[in-house]
């Protein structure tokens, strides 16, 4: 090794102990917490991260939420206890291992309080597992999938949601159906997504025990265009209700091009909250009146503030219908960091991550965007009990579009909520 | 001033120096043939001049004008036109669409249609076969075919790559025919051949290429006597 | 001086227009405003800005070479004209924004933001520095013009100092670029002090940037890179071969060590690194030895996953209790069975037909996994979930770090055999029927038996990387074996070099692990992957690091002959 | 006798024609289940032809463009999709400004003539710029790398217009003149949009086959793609020519993108070129890739073939959810018919030109 | 001395096109015999019907006792025939010896698991195979230049290799598709000479086509004159510069006669 060589590597390594010898002073505080504490200096931010799908055929759910996360953090003007908030994020996808991956780089930056995401239960079955093992709370704005809060499924602790499971929206859908519509015969599609395959035969099930039939339980291919296809099998047997819990553009179509297909006359139509967005009549055009729309039941001023905030922001209306939940969601965490906290006198928080699971759980009647929420562990039965579920089911409605809709007027009024 | 003068070019295949400084002129009128082994750098001379290949030095000049590096297909329109080797017909085209790529460079109309007539009264089997698409000629018709597009052009140097390659010795002698009738027509002939022997029996002067360098040129008549040419080309001991 | 512009201004009007294009496309995307949020360096420099000014830089390099025999002062000129004019379509822009968007009823017609998303007043702030229409669109033309001459600079210092800096800032800015990577790095080694001291924020602190700065010219200034290899050429050949052994055995233990030196996430980045470089391995077998382009490879992936989901999950559809284990070989078993299935009917297809038709088997398959039909074999939309993490002796490898060395063992398989069959008769074969099928077969070799090898061979290895990545995630969702994996595998082995092992890993490196580590860009990661994929294309057309040729005739004495070549006519 | 049988036996043969013989099985048992359930009307089924009619007429335009320059440069332009995505989601914005102010409902034909020359001319620009950017400097590299180009080109297309135009879903309006307006034929209905969109594209279809076969811009793109070194000797300037066959192909998948916006007007975004850009490949190569009847036909077929095929064959063999395995339905017809005919419907036998 | 190949009656249809019509040769063992013919009379095509590339619509092909018409052309490959092609068709991105290795194909044994393993007898074969390679490439002259890829190679180089890897699958019967195309009169007759070597030294029966009356009349021991798919002579080189039909529909006339004189001058 030449000497001058050697004369850079010494200057580096001198360089290299100043740097770590003039660290941080070990805080005054003493961590008490089962699984760690998170200490924020006084000059640093809060670290709050988010996993979306922001690429790929379904940035748009990413778009919608990660709109509304930013406007929670807008709404306390960027701050909390004094501390800037930061958010950071991962494009999770709309996958297993877009998941998992977003995981592990979240999990490994030891800044960061909490997560916000995924927006697909296959991203958060992958991810929970990671997540969960670095100490870290999750709560998701759009994953459905029941098995992610039951226990003994895929649920881990520190996984929370703000939104409601197949369980609750399909079954809701299928009481609609049956007791207000009088309907006796019902067919369903999906989009083969985890999602809407989950709600439809939730949706099925139910129906069926109510004493209904399912002529027909058809599915199409994210991507698809054209569906008069299978509204021509639909329309063989000419079911009172056809179910399609899918999202944009999918649902456009099928709405769309059913007015095209003989048969399909006396069918009433009916979606759910991937469909519950106020573009959607514009797309699916005239057809779309006199449907049925599932999903949350998120009115009031709040949320009309929300929309207004979100146009001066970014422009427009969200381009999806789970940006309450994001919303409330971040809040949630938020709220549960500012109850948690210790602060020094310096300004320093210390953060239990333990104390920080516990109040998110114990979390009840909380007045969010889209309701009453109510973090707190059930217990459902057969289905087995259940944690961090937020979502109460009572923000869940069915919606009626008609020509306003159509004419711009959002959101529909809810014309049926299960409480009735 | 010569019609064309090439100035010691040096052509480069990557990093194969493939003309190692040629220089040659054509002089209005004649027929030059240029006659060498493959590998030589025949061709390549040819499509060096052409413009399919750009000399890294040298220079070459077409009535007075320095034509070096041009696009190829401008030179077109400067009526110098190229017969490639092995024919090159587009053989899922018509033979009158052959023709009418070979006045692809013109606007007159007239003008285009009096050529066919010239084309097919020099190849008369073209004119059956006008309809049929050039693929399915046999190999002369195809070098007729080759030929007459070039004349579509109307060059007036006409740069011919081993015309007699692949043709049943039958046929050579009529390509030489119509070579000669060309030339005779006013057009002035670069001749690119294998077949030396016949090469010099037309030209006016020749050139011989040996590992991209010209290393002899005279006469035609001359060269048939020179005993190098005598053992290397024409094949006798 | 004015007379060097005269004669260049066309070119200047060129360059000012392609660097103008170049601006106004980072800016109408939303790149510079997105990426202004993110800062590399304290609290000024941001990413946005170096997207910025990436147009003007560009121009100024493209003006001093193209202006290289003038004298430089006019150069310099000539490079902040250039610089300056390109930001006429920025200031442009500025003017459109200010009457159609922020002066605009957002319900007219013409409010140009409905149209496009990125054209916002956000961005106009950014563009005019905070100053307003007039004072910030004179600061922004001063500022390319600036840049322009920055990029003259990058090829009219003198030379040493040139590399030097030019070095150094690409240093500071990938350091600032990747802040979360090194900062993880960092941590892993040092604990959290040092970290947080070079960076706050993702964005690095400025006196950490400057020694940086220092650190890397000073390298390169004194040349050291070259004098070590200067003086590594004058060691006796002894010494060499030692240092190579010892280079070699280091080269070993740091691929040992590296997950623990990275962290979770790297690790998980290696780690999927590795999966693509056993299925490139794979890939490159069909496609660059035996010259079968197979857009459906992806297929091969899905079997080995969802048989090592079927075999081992505890949950409702699975078919037995094994092992990941156990279960492996079974999966690379189905994989080359179907590799056989699938070559079959392809056969006597060639070239683009083979493309689409192995391409329409990948969807094939992704389709019939995720439809109620199969459903009750491979649980259709819902995935197989709980699948087993493998267990050595006893351990769970359930962290990225465990489940690396298992991909690296399978890459090393995958190369050794890969090796070994290239160099012996099979790999010849391949690459005759590459280079000419008709040839191939009149040489006597058997079509059917060589294509079918090299897709079974290559569908092993794909079923093998699948079975791994099951385990990896616990999960499997149809969605995951989508023709994105398939082309990513393929455009891999093409960017190292079609043909080439080493090429593979630094294929996999530059696209699966530079996407990875640039996952925080989200909405613009792939278009930076489209991007690098057309640039490196260009740039090297036949891959990083291209096949090389065995010497047979002449073993010992490399290199003795000069390079024969001679014309190609004829 | 045997031993010649024997030495002439192929096993590749021998599955091939198993797999036929079971294809052709398999197809009519499931054709004759369907029909023999009477469970569709045919007017239904009068529905699906012509929704597919339509549709194919969608995939024919676009795999013209792949055609086209399949034939000259032998590459698969993988970014051909994308650029049917841009002029469609370009017009878009256009086709609601007109709706808005009226101008739609007013003047729907010169409406849709703007739309169609907006679309028609994004595309090409873009086809042309992809083609200079991407695919030219590449001239005479291994055939791989304009394919791993034109990858990246697709991604690049599809994310520029993401941060362009956002990652909603816009739709075109509903032209108020075909809106609900069926034609009766023969008793059956048929909506005007769908009649509309497939003569429109027959007749752009039939017009480029004259432009390629009669004017000599055409003449000369098939010199070049014949042999691109001889037509310089004609005086034909190859990139020039190469460029406009980039312009043609785009500016006949920009119209298809306004097309697809008329008898189908939801869903688009910046990611939906990429399925109708492998299906309309796909109908190319069923044509036969390079041959320009063959991508019309090719595509026409194909959007028939996916229409009514799930429902008249594979709910005859008792497969649930039927129209899930659409794709994998209209792949698995490809690859048969490959192998019944290894150069597609209309190509030319590879086979001929061995040696 | 007996027949090694014998085609009856093969012909060969592509759609409408009679390419080759009822075409018929007997070539006799250890003999150098050639088809020749105008351009486009269908003698490649003739030649694709011996070596499988095509199959004959019509007619039996029986090769040193079998038949041989119908088979893939690996098979025939392995019977003993080998060819080379009209224009060169090298592995043109594999070396020299790669290309020769490939050659080898029919007489190597190993199983590809062995390559994997190495085991003793792939070793041994493989290092066989190389030596043999090099004796070839010293054999056609182009010694030290086997590590070089194949499209590097000049011209003369290149036609000498492919005639190398040919020989390397050590055929019987050997077809030369216009081995002299592109040469002078100089490299012609070095390559007639060659030609001659293979049979004297390695006792192959030698096929040509080809268009250089002067090597066609100098080395051939038999001559069948193609047209139109059509013979429509045979004989010795003698006396096909004599038959009218053949001066008529190939030769001319000149042409004819001035190569009596040169085909002697060659053999002196």
């Amino acid at each position: 090794m030449s000497k001058r060589l050697f004369a850079v590597f010494a200057a580096l390594m001198i360089v290299g102990l100043i740097l770590t010898a003039c660290g941080p002073k070990a805080p005054a505080f003493e961590c008490t917490d089962a699984i760690g504490c998170l200490d924020v200096a006084p000059d640093e931010p809060v670290h709050l991260a988010y996993m979306l799908t922001i690429s790929g055929a379904t940035a748009f759910l990413g778009e919608d939420s990660k709109g509304a996360i930013e406007i929670a953090i807008d709404d306390r003007d960027g701050k909390i206890l004094g501390h800037d908030i930061v958010l950071t994020g991962e494009d999770s996808g709309c996958s297993a291992e877009g998941g998992q991956t977003a995981a592990t780089k979240v999990a490994s930056d030891p800044t960061i309080v909490g997560v916000i995401g995924t927006n697909c239960s296959s991203a958060a079955t992958a991810a929970i597992d990671t997540i969960s093992s670095a100490g870290l709370v999750m709560i998701s704005s759009s994953n459905t999938a029941p098995a992610l809060t039951i226990e003994g499924q895929t649920w881990k602790p520190g996984y929370y949601r703000v939104c409601h499971t197949d369980l609750f929206q399909g079954a809701v859908a299928a009481e609609f159906a049956y007791n207000e519509l009088g309907a006796r015969t019902t067919a369903t599609i999906h989009d083969g997504s985890p999602y809407a395959d989950q709600l439809q035969a939730v949706y099925a099930k139910r129906f069926i025990e109510l004493g209904g039939e399912v002529t027909f339980a058809g599915a199409v291919n994210i991507g698809d265009t054209d569906m008069r296809t299978v509204l021509t099998t639909v329309a063989a047997d000419g079911p009172d209700v056809l179910y399609f819990p899918i999202f944009e553009p999918e649902g456009d179509f099928i709405v769309a091009q059913s007015s095209e297909i003989a048969g399909l006359e006396n069918t009433t139509l009916m979606g759910a909250d991937g469909l519950l967005a106020d573009s959607f009549p514009e797309n699916a055009g005239p057809n779309s009146v006199g449907m049925y729309l599932s999903g949350p039941y998120v009115v009031g001023e709040a949320y009309e503030a929300f929309l207004a905030k979100w146009d001066a922001k970014f422009g427009g209306v969200p381009p999806s219908g789970f940006h309450a939940f994001a919303y409330d969601g971040t809040n949630i965490i938020l709220d549960a960091v500012e109850a948690v906290a210790v602060v020094d006198e310096d300004g320093t928080l210390h953060i239990g991550r333990q104390a920080l699971r516990d109040s998110m759980s114990s979390l009840s009647n909380y007045d969010g965007l889209t309701g009453a929420l109510d973090c707190t562990d059930k217990d459902f039965g057969v289905v087995g009990i259940s944690h961090g579920d937020c979502a109460t089911g009572g923000a869940l409605g069915i919606f009626e579009l008609g020509q306003a809709e159509l004419d711009g007027n959002w959101p529909p009024p809810a014309i049926y909520t299960p409480g009735e | 001033m010569a019609m064309l003068e090439i100035n010691d070019i040096h052509t480069y295949y990557g990093n194969i120096h493939a003309l190692k400084g040629v220089s040659l002129t054509v002089e209005e009128g004649e027929i030059v043939t240029l006659i060498g082994a493959n590998g030589a750098g025949k061709t390549t001379t040819l499509r060096t001049i052409t413009g399919l290949l750009t000399p890294r030095e040298g220079s070459i000049t077409y009535e007075g004008e320095n034509i070096t590096g041009i696009p190829a297909h401008e030179l077109v329109y400067k009526q110098v036109a190229m017969v490639p080797e092995g024919r090159g017909v587009f053989a899922k085209l018509t033979v009158l669409e052959n023709l009418e790529m070979g006045a692809y460079s013109r606007n007159d109309k007239e003008g285009i249609v009096s050529d066919f007539d010239r084309v097919f009264s020099l190849f008369p089997r073209l004119k059956e076969r006008r309809k049929q698409v050039a693929g399915t000629l046999s190999g002369g018709e195809q070098q007729m075919l080759a030929t007459g597009r070039a004349m579509m052009a109307k060059p007036r140097l006409l740069l011919l790559d081993e015309p007699s390659m692949g043709l049943a010795p039958v046929l050579v002698d009529s390509v030489f025919d119509a070579i000669v009738e060309i030339n005779k027509e006013g057009t002035t002939i670069l001749l690119v051949e294998q077949n030396a022997l016949m090469a010099l029996s037309v030209a006016n002067r020749g050139y011989v290429l040996q590992t991209g360098q010209i290393v002899l040129h005279d006469d035609s008549a001359a060269l048939k006597q020179n005993e190098m040419v005598q053992k290397a080309y024409l094949g006798m001991d | 001086m004015i007379k060097t512009l005269q004669e260049n201004f066309q070119k200047i009007q060129k360059f000012a227009l392609l660097g103008g294009i170049v601006a106004i496309y980072l800016v109408a995307v939303g790149m510079v405003e997105t990426f202004a949020q993110r800062n590399l360096i304290g609290t000024s420099l941001s990413l946005g800005h170096a997207f910025l000014v990436l147009g003007p830089i560009g121009v100024g390099i493209l003006i001093a070479q193209a202006m290289k025999e003038s004298e430089t002062k006019s150069i310099y000129v000539a490079g902040f004209l250039a610089g300056a004019l390109s930001s006429v379509s920025l200031i442009l822009f500025n003017i459109v924004i200010q009457i159609f968007v922020i002066q605009a009823d957002p319900d007219a017609v013409f409010y140009l933001r409905n149209m496009f998303v990125s054209f916002t007043p956000t961005a106009f702030e950014f563009l005019t520095f905070g100053q307003g229409m007039v004072l910030g669109n004179i600061l922004l033309f001063l500022f390319f013009g600036l840049m322009g001459m920055l990029g003259v600079s990058f090829l009219r210092f003198p030379d040493k100092i040139r590399r030097g800096w030019i070095n150094s800032l690409i240093w500071v800015l990938a350091v600032g670029l990747f802040s979360e990577n090194v900062a993880q790095i960092l941590r892993e080694l040092f604990g959290p002090g040092l970290g947080k001291i070079i960076f706050s924020n993702k964005s690095m602190n400025p006196v950490a940037a400057i020694i940086l700065f220092a650190v890397v010219f000073a390298f390169s200034y004194f040349g050291l890179k070259k004098e070590a290899s200067d003086k590594w050429a004058a060691m006796p050949e002894e010494k060499q071969k030692k240092g190579r052994v010892f280079i070699i055995i280091m080269a070993i233990l740091f691929v040992a060590i590296l997950p623990w030196l990275v962290g979770l996430f790297l690790s998980q980045a290696l780690f999927i690194i590795g999966m693509y470089v056993m299925m490139g391995l794979g890939l490159n077998i069909v496609v660059g030895y035996a010259g079968l382009l197979d857009l459906g490879y992806v297929a091969f992936f899905a079997f080995g996953a969802y048989t090592m989901g079927i075999l081992t999950t505890t949950g409702a559809l699975g078919r037995s209790d094994l092992n990941f284990w156990m279960a492996l070989p079974f999966a690379m078993l189905i994989g080359v069975l179907w590799g056989l299935l699938l070559g079959f009917p392809v056969l006597r297809m060639r070239g683009d037909y083979l493309a689409i038709v192995t391409l329409g088997f990948g969807e094939i398959i992704r389709i019939l996994a995720l439809s109620n039909w199969l459903a009750p074999f491979g649980g259709g939309a819902q995935g197989i979930l709980h699948i087993p993490q493998p267990e050595f002796f006893g351990l769970s490898m359930n962290s990225p770090q465990a489940m690396y060395y298992l991909v690296v063992l399978g890459a090393v398989l995958a190369a050794f055999v890969t090796i070994r069959l290239r160099d012996s008769r099979l790999g010849r074969q391949w690459m005759a029927m590459r280079e000419d099928e008709d040839v191939a077969e009149a040489m006597g070799i058997n079509l059917i038996q060589t294509k079918l090898l090299a897709f079974s061979i290559g569908a092993a290895f794909s079923a093998l990387a699948g079975a791994i990545f099951a385990a990896r995630l616990g999960n499997i969702f149809p969605h995951s074996f989508n023709i994105l994996i398939s082309i990513n595998a393929l455009a891999l082995i093409i960017v190292g070099g079609l043909g080439s092992i080493p090429g593979v890993v630094v294929g996999a490196i530059i696209l699966i692990g530079l996407p990875e580590m640039l996952r925080e860009f989200a909405e613009y990661r792939l278009l930076m992957y489209g991007m690098l994929l057309i640039i490196m294309m260009i740039v090297k057309p036949d891959g990083f690091m291209p096949e090389a040729r065995r010497s047979q005739e002449l073993r010992d004495e490399k290199d003795t002959l000069p390079k024969q070549a001679a014309g190609t006519e004829g | 006798m045997l031993k010649q049988f024997l030495d002439r036996f192929s096993w590749v043969d021998f599955f091939m024609r198993l797999l036929q013989v079971a294809a052709v099985i398999v197809i009519i048992v499931g054709i004759f289940n369907s029909l023999g359930a009477t469970k569709y009307t045919s007017g239904q089924w009068v529905t699906l032809v012509f929704a597919g009619l339509a549709q194919g007429s969608i995939y024919a335009l676009i795999a013209l463009g792949y055609t086209l320059v399949y034939g000259i440069l032998l590459m698969i332009n993988f970014a051909h999709g994308d650029v049917y995505m841009a002029g469609a989601f370009t017009a878009v914005f256009l086709a609601n400004s007109l709706a808005a102010s009226g101008f739609l409902g007013a003047q729907p034909v010169i409406s849709v003539l703007l739309l169609i020359l907006l679309a028609a001319s994004v595309s090409m620009v873009l086809n042309v710029v992809v083609e200079r950017v991407a695919y030219r400097p590449l001239r005479g590299a291994p055939r791989l790398v304009p394919l791993i180009t034109a990858i990246g080109a697709s991604f690049t297309i599809e994310y520029t217009f993401r941060g362009l135009y956002g990652a909603e879903f816009q739709s075109y309006p509903i032209i108020p003149a075909l809106d609900g307006q069926f034609l009766t034929l023969a008793g059956f209905e048929i909506p005007w949009t769908q009649i509309v969109v497939l003569v429109a594209a027959i007749l752009l279809m039939v017009s480029l086959y004259f432009f390629i076969e009669r004017t000599k811009i055409g003449k000369a793109m098939r010199a070049v793609s014949e042999d691109k070194e001889v037509a310089r000797l004609m005086g034909i300037d190859v990139d020039k020519t190469i460029m406009i066959t980039f312009a043609v192909g785009g500016a006949l998948a920009g119209a298809a993108g306004v097309f697809n916006g008329i008898f189908r007007p939801q869903g688009v975004f910046f990611f939906m070129g990429f399925i109708p850009g492998i299906k309309a490949f796909t109908a190319a190569v069923l044509g036969g890739i390079g041959n320009i009847p063959g991508a019309m036909v090719g595509g026409l077929f194909l959007g028939v073939f996916e229409a009514i095929g799930p429902n008249l064959i594979l709910e005859g063999l008792g497969i649930p959810a039927v129209n899930q395995l659409r794709d994998a339905f209209a792949f698995t017809i490809l690859v048969l018919i490959l192998i019944f005919r290894p150069q597609g419907i209309f190509g030319e036998r590879l086979a001929e030109k061995k040696a | 001395m007996g027949v090694i190949l014998k085609t009856k009656n093969v012909t060969k249809r592509f759609g409408g096109l009679i390419a080759v019509d009822k075409f018929e040769i007997d070539v006799q063992e250890n003999s150098i015999s050639s088809v020749i013919g105008p351009n486009g009379a269908g003698k490649t095509t003739f030649f694709n019907c011996i070596t499988g590339f095509y199959k004959p619509t019509e007619g039996k092909i029986i090769f040193d006792g079998h038949y041989i018409q119908g088979l893939t052309t690996d098979r025939i490959t392995n019977l003993g025939i080998s060819r080379t092609y009209q224009n060169i068709r090298l592995f043109s991105k594999m070396t020299a010896i790669e290309n020769i290795l490939v050659g080898q194909h029919p007489h190597l044994k190993t199983f590809w698991f062995e390559a994997i393993i190495k085991n003793k007898r792939f070793l041994k074969e493989e290092e066989d195979a190389l030596q043999e390679a090099i004796r070839l490439l010293s054999f056609v002259g182009l010694s030290g230049l086997g590590d070089q890829v194949a499209h590097n190679l000049p011209y003369g180089a290149q036609r000498r290799l492919e005639i190398a890897r040919a020989l390397a699958s050590k055929p019987k019967l050997l077809l030369l598709d216009e081995p002299t195309a592109g040469m002078n009169p100089n490299e012609s007759r070095d390559l007639m000479n060659f030609i001659r070597r293979l049979r004297d030294e390695l006792e192959i029966t030698i096929l040509l086509i080809e268009h250089d009356m002067k090597v066609v009349m100098g080395i051939s021991e038999e001559i069948w004159v193609m047209d139109f798919g059509q013979k429509i002579a045979e004989g010795t080189p003698l006396e096909i510069q004599r038959n009218p039909r053949v001066i008529e529909a190939y030769l001319g006339r000149g042409a004819a006669s001035g190569l009596n004189l040169e085909a002697k001058g060659v053999e002196a």
